[in-house]
């Protein structure tokens, strides 16, 4: 057979269980599976600048195409210059960039997973009451974006007050002793927490029922559908907004290939079958928005069996 | 005395943390004179230096220099007034050649301010070899025996041309040839109308270079006078606060049957080719120039750095330490020369430090309680005078001697059977080192036996029932009886 | 008979014995002080600070970093550094945590003896890298913490372990007699770790190899061995950790612990234990760690921002040491 | 505590001249020799890593952690330790970035000016706090990490800056003569670093202070002094790296440069400078750099999958450093 494709995968890092299942999704790709294709997954660390050491080993490397979840929406900038012009096509996913030379990108918008959380809260309280929110690293662009669409939703209900706004660096440890802090020094005013991922989310969920409340009396929400937070809505504990990790890795791939015009009878993930809104148009869009799921009662079941595959 | 007093320090006081150390010092130095001061372990004589010196701030008292009123809040200070001292505790700076340690604080320069190495360089070799001593400028300072580095400590301090040279127990760590170059170049100083407040234990350096003397006792000024005014008998007696009978007690025999044997021990170019024996209830003395591999050869013997050559036989059997715990198996202790690198834990208590190498005696079960480690130091503080507030006092702030006392105790706490002494009375005070040597008497009996180096020839003489000397790490002849004389000793050694 | 010149038996300063206690405790227990006037501040600031129940939150929360910290304190005591314990004990969690699901049904003594074991393991390899091959412990820990990190996401293949059964989860959060395990865990290390410091040889030995390694092997102490016992305790006791946080968090996380190795010396530091070894004891670790977990326990009562929290925090430690400190004048 | 060594180093006797030397060129450059092992196993199992564009690639990622790791060892050689690198740098970044929008129109120098000065300014307030306080530098420099990421967030209000101006982004992304901008900069550094440690006396007394402060001081040296300069040294250089970051990737994150302050402490020390002080070279310093910089660039180059790169990585790391130091034996 001829050479494989050769695709780098850069993330911003693969501590977390989102971005592993990204990575884990991009293996399970048919053309990875049957040898066409041969990925590299590389672990950024959080960090922009080892980031853009990765793209210049890419680069030295001649990858055929780089798939790119940068940690940053601006500091991606660079190295997406870098690669274009050395001829490797870059397609962004999970993460925005603003770099008008991605060759696309395949990922979910972060500010409306913001708007979505929160307003699963919002909803669940029934507009009115006292909130907590627990962000992300600060400054990290997915904290960023999340923050802008949780803050747009607030601003449209004056009934909520927000108590508590802090950082617990997407950390369960972290998030579980800010969450028994605040329980200390609210009392029983909590009515709600948005957290911006579903670690801290399940961080929180624990600080509660370690205190002895109710989870029906607080209405927790989080993002990314980890699989903690699907048996968590599962047992009606929080919501969460599912953001398809394997969706966004196994299309960012197919609109690779596409690009590269190496493989006939694309696109090869499921990705195109689970969300038929989502137009192919060959690979050739500027943008593919997966959409983003709120995991209820109704669909919990079936992503879990998934999970379990 | 019609000019004024190049230094004068009047009711000096000074106290740790509410304890008194110095109540009152006084000392009047006159411009080309030596000036001894004098005083028992912990009588508070580093303590004045250092306040003189601006390393510690007095509580009370003044300090004139020609006449004015100084205040030294630094060395700096004092350096920059024309003082400069040798300190008691040698401070080297290890990874520092020779040359970069002389010229610490005020190196040679270029243009621009840069510094000439070549120079300095240059100019070490030149003072070294004014001085007479034979040190490669180039050497690191950890690498040197701590005699070379005392040798630099007084190389560095009288390069600086300082009025005043305070020398804190300079020779306790060297021998007597070192000890003369330095009396040459204390001559040369005194007649450059330099004034040197000296500090030594060993009483005939004090009438051979003193003019003045002071003497201080539990922190307070006693007396001054003229060197040549006071005897020999009533300074011991004035230091002490008591009467001291003769100073060698000697009252061991030694036995016929052999302890120890070593055939042929070589370790490198340290030494080579050492043969000897050690009988029991003896004090077998070694005797050799800084440098001649004498405490190279007790290391090996301790297994601290084993020999590559030759055995020992100890009782008739093998004995080849690889570690110091070989050693002390077998009944070894080694009290070495260098008490603040590898004698005391500094930080450590009095006693942890006396318990040190005997925890597993002190222990019952793995367990040490209070009582046991106070049970296991305090016949040694009676015994060897130490002078310290309390045993829970770090070692570290303990005066130079009561420290060497500690090292002492820790290894007589092992219950050896034979104690090797390595420069056992360093710093250590007229009275306390007659203990010591009424101690060894004692020690040196039954199964026991003593193996000692010092460079105090007096010592050597007084104590040895037999020396062997080496030179140049070899045992160039083996001296007892009748031929323990100095000159024998001298002329073996060199 | 000579007079005795000694001055141990008589008291030492008569005149102001009240003054030099004082001194002895400040610079003692300075941290004390400092901790005490920490929270006399807290308690005002805030009314729910004093609370039975806040402060078992503070408790349970500093628990974890108090038993990495337990055993930093005797690597650094022998003039070491442990920069591996976040990692060992994401490892051990890990490994715990697998035997620990509730389909499994293993007995809760095998997750435990494993997770134990995983870290003791890893802290063995330090400790035989340090002593043995003079690794010094900055880089060889530097480089477990990057070799147990991959370890674990090696051993996990990248995912978290949850769904533990409830008897491992008591670990992390059950109670007894109203005192929350992890803290009893804590305890128990703690009063041991005193006592081993204090009480025993190995104690005594910990502390000599810190003051001085060539005394101490000169007194026939086995200053290797000695050194790789304290990165051995050091390892099982990040087993332990490893076991508390997979148990408080009620799952085991690859990515637990990241940076953890800074709070547990910074609370070694800041009780008064000194880098260069040696020197300090483990009741100022314990006050080292309490004083960042009420620092931490204090902001978010208090409602301060992400923005000044850490500017505040940064500060409030400074602060505190300097409390401590500032009495040690002369150098 | 300075320690005369001749009862711990068993110095295996010179045998014979040409063993000796080779012994002290290993001895003291034996980094080096790991180096070139680690440069010449890439270059086997890699095609690419010799290519003059890998070898600049190398060059420049290395050039940020390269500054970092100078300040660094001025720091360790007196014996302290410089946390707050990270922060310190991002704080630097964020204040240079403000002022170098495409929009503001400043003077290139302008920013330069404030980057420099923003990292100068904390430099200093480490240094006073551990020179005229006392506070150990460890607390005194966790204190600032903390702090300094706040400022950081603070000024920032938590938001990156970008869109830099060209002109400042020469600084991370130009080439003169070939050669990338940021490379000539940490060269510029070195050489700068190099000669100050060697023939300023400035430079003597750094080590000194770290080799035996009491020495030091005796011999006239304001310890202080020199001990405040060194942070002062270190912050300014976190100010250059933060321009250099900035310029790099475009834009000033306020989550720059966290955890930076663990491979500038690796580079110094595995470069074989003592944590102890007084012990060390620049020239280690840099090949300590140059290790972990090739390393991480192997390991991307051949694609080793992230689980096994961090195992690697650590593995790598302590093997280097035992091929340098094996023949030193115990302590
Ligand atoms: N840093 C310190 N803290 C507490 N006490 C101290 C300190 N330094 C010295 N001392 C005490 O001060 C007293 C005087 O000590 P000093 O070193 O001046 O004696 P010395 O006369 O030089 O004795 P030696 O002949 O043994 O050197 C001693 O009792 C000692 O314990
Ligand atoms: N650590 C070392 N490294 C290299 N050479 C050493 C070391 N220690 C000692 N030497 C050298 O070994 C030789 C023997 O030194 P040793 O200390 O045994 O002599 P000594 O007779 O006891 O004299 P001193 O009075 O100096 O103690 C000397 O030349 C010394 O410089
Ligand atoms: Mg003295
Ligand atoms: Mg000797």
């Amino acid at each position: 057979a001829a050479d494989p494709v050769r695709i780098g995968a850069a993330t911003y890092g693969l501590q977390g269980e989102f971005m592993q299942l990204w990575s884990n999704a991009l293996e399970d790709h048919p053309a990875v599976k049957s040898g066409d294709v041969e990925v590299t997954v590389f672990d950024g660390r959080y960090d922009a600048l080892v980031q853009s050491n990765q793209f210049d080993s890419m680069i030295t490397r001649q990858y055929d195409a780089i798939l790119f979840v940068p940690i940053d929406a601006d500091a991606c900038v660079g190295p997406v210059i870098q690669a274009t012009a050395a001829g490797i096509p870059v397609v962004g996913s999970n993460t925005r960039c603003n770099s008008d030379q991605l060759a696309s990108f395949v990922g979910s918008d972060d500010v409306l997973a913001g708007q979505m959380v929160a307003e699963e809260v919002i909803d669940k309280i029934g507009g009115n009451g006292k909130v907590v929110v627990i962000e992300g690293p600060i400054g990290q662009s997915a904290q960023v974006d999340r923050a802008e669409g949780i803050d747009s939703v607030l601003a449209e209900h004056p009934g909520i007050e927000v108590l508590e706004r802090r950082t617990a660096n997407w950390s369960r440890a972290e998030a579980l002793s800010l969450m028994e802090n605040w329980l200390t020094s609210h009392q029983d005013e909590i009515d709600g927490v948005i957290a911006q991922n579903d670690e801290m989310a399940i961080g929180a969920i624990q600080a509660i029922q370690a205190s002895g409340r109710s989870l029906d009396d607080i209405a927790v929400a989080g993002v990314d559908g980890i699989t903690d937070a699907l048996k968590a809505v599962q047992q009606g504990q929080m919501a969460t907004i599912l953001q398809d990790a394997a969706a966004q890795a196994q299309g960012a791939l197919d609109v690779a290939l596409a690009r590269l015009g190496k493989a006939d009878a694309l696109p090869l993930s499921e990705t195109w079958t689970t969300y038929p809104d989502l137009a192919w148009n060959d690979g050739q869009d500027d943008t593919y928005n997966i959409p983003w799921t709120v995991v209820t009662n109704d669909n919990v079941e079936s992503l879990l069996a998934q999970r379990q595959q | 005395m019609s000019s004024p007093l190049l230094l004068h320090a009047e009711s000096i006081a000074k106290s740790f943390s509410g304890v008194p150390a110095l109540v009152d010092g006084s000392l009047a130095l006159r411009a080309g004179t030596v000036h001894a001061l004098c005083g028992g372990n912990g009588a508070g004589k580093s303590t004045l230096l250092n306040v003189l010196m601006g390393i510690l701030k007095r509580d009370a008292g003044t300090i004139r220099m020609e006449g004015r009123e100084v205040q030294f809040d630094d060395p700096h200070d004092a350096l920059n007034a024309g003082v400069a001292i040798i300190s008691q505790e040698l401070e080297p700076v290890p990874d520092m050649s020779v040359a970069e340690n002389i010229y610490l604080g005020r190196e040679p320069r270029r243009r621009f301010g840069l510094i000439d190495h070549r120079a300095m360089r240059e100019q070490a070799a030149e003072l070294l070899e004014s001085l007479g001593l034979n040190l490669a400028p180039d050497a690191k300072l950890g690498s040197l025996s701590i005699a070379d580095m005392q040798m630099v400590e007084i190389a560095r301090a009288i390069s600086r041309d300082a009025r005043v040279i305070i020398m804190d127990e300079p020779t306790s760590a060297i021998g007597e040839r070192e000890t003369e170059l330095l009396f040459t170049a204390i001559e040369r100083l005194k007649a450059r109308g330099t004034g040197i407040i000296y500090v030594s234990h060993r009483m005939n350096e004090l009438y051979r270079i003193a003019d003045d003397y002071t003497i201080m006792r539990d922190g307070a000024y006693i007396e001054s006078g003229a060197m040549a005014d006071i005897d020999r008998r009533r300074l011991i007696t004035t230091v002490l606060g008591k009467e001291l009978d003769e100073e060698f007690a000697k009252f061991n025999a030694p036995g016929d049957n052999t302890l120890l044997e070593v055939d042929g021990y070589s370790r490198g170019s340290a030494f080579r080719d050492v043969s000897l024996h050690l009988k029991s209830g003896e004090i077998l003395g070694i005797f050799g120039l800084m440098g001649s591999g004498r405490s190279e050869f007790l290391d090996a013997l301790f297994g601290a750095s084993p020999a590559d050559q030759g055995e020992a036989r100890l009782d008739g059997n093998n004995y080849r330490p690889c570690r110091p715990a070989d050693a002390m198996r077998a009944g070894f202790a080694y009290v070495t020369e260098d008490r603040k690198g590898s004698g005391l834990v500094m930080d450590a208590s009095i006693k942890r430090n006396v318990t040190l190498a005997s925890i597993p005696e002190v222990a019952r079960s793995g367990l040490i309680s209070e009582p046991s480690e106070n049970r296991a130091t305090l016949p040694f503080v009676d015994k060897l005078q130490i002078k310290a507030s309390s045993v829970d006092m770090p070692v570290k702030q303990m005066s130079g001697g009561n420290q060497q006392k500690v090292v002492l105790a820790k290894w007589l706490q092992t219950d050896p059977r034979i104690l090797m002494l390595d420069e056992p009375t360093r710093g250590v005070d007229v009275g306390a080192k007659r203990e010591i040597y009424a101690f060894m008497s004692e020690f040196a009996r039954d199964d026991r036996a003593i193996i000692m180096t010092s460079s105090e020839i007096p010592e050597v003489l007084g104590m040895s029932d037999r020396v062997i000397v080496f030179r140049k790490g070899r045992v160039s002849g083996e001296l007892s009886g009748d031929e323990l004389t100095q000159e024998n000793l001298v002329r073996l050694s060199s | 008979m000579p007079q005795p010149t000694s001055l141990i038996s008589s008291d030492p300063a008569p005149k102001d014995n009240a003054h030099r206690s004082l001194a002895t405790f400040m610079s003692d227990y300075g941290i004390v002080v400092a901790f005490i006037v920490l929270c006399a501040v807290l308690s005002v600031v805030s009314p729910y600070f004093l609370g039975v129940n806040n402060l078992l939150n503070v408790l349970r929360q500093v628990s974890i970093n108090g038993v990495l910290a337990i055993g930093m304190t005797f690597v650094i005591l022998t003039r070491g550094i442990d920069l591996s314990v976040g990692s060992v004990m994401a490892f051990a969690a890990m490994v715990a945590a697998s035997f620990a699901g509730t389909s499994a049904g293993y007995p809760l003594i095998l997750p435990i003896l494993l997770g134990l074991g995983a870290g003791l393991a890893l802290g063995c390899v330090n400790g035989v890298m340090v002593a043995r091959f003079a690794i010094p412990p900055f880089v060889m820990t530097l480089g477990m913490l990057s070799m147990a990190r991959g370890l674990t996401y090696i051993y996990s293949d990248g995912m978290p372990i949850s769904s533990l059964s409830s008897s491992f989860l008591w670990l992390g959060q059950g109670m007894v007699a109203g005192i929350p395990v992890p803290v009893l865990l804590f305890a128990m290390v703690f009063a041991l770790a005193w006592f081993t410091l204090r009480y025993t040889a190995f104690g005594r030995y910990v502390y000599a190899v810190g003051g001085n390694p060539a005394a101490s092997r000169l007194s026939g102490i086995d200053v290797r061995r000695i050194t790789f016992a304290v990165y051995a305790i050091s390892g099982i006791l990040c087993g332990l950790a490893g076991l508390m946080i997979a148990a408080r968090t009620s799952a085991a996380l690859p990515q637990a612990g990241v940076a953890y190795e800074l709070d547990a010396i910074a609370a070694v530091v800041i009780g008064g234990t000194s880098l260069a070894g040696g020197k300090g004891r483990i009741v100022g670790t314990l006050f080292g760690v309490l004083i960042i977990g009420v620092i931490n326990n204090g902001l978010d009562l208090l409602g301060v921002s992400s923005f000044y929290q850490q500017l505040v925090k940064g500060a409030i430690i400074v602060v505190a040491v300097m409390l401590d400190r500032s009495r040690l004048s002369n150098a």
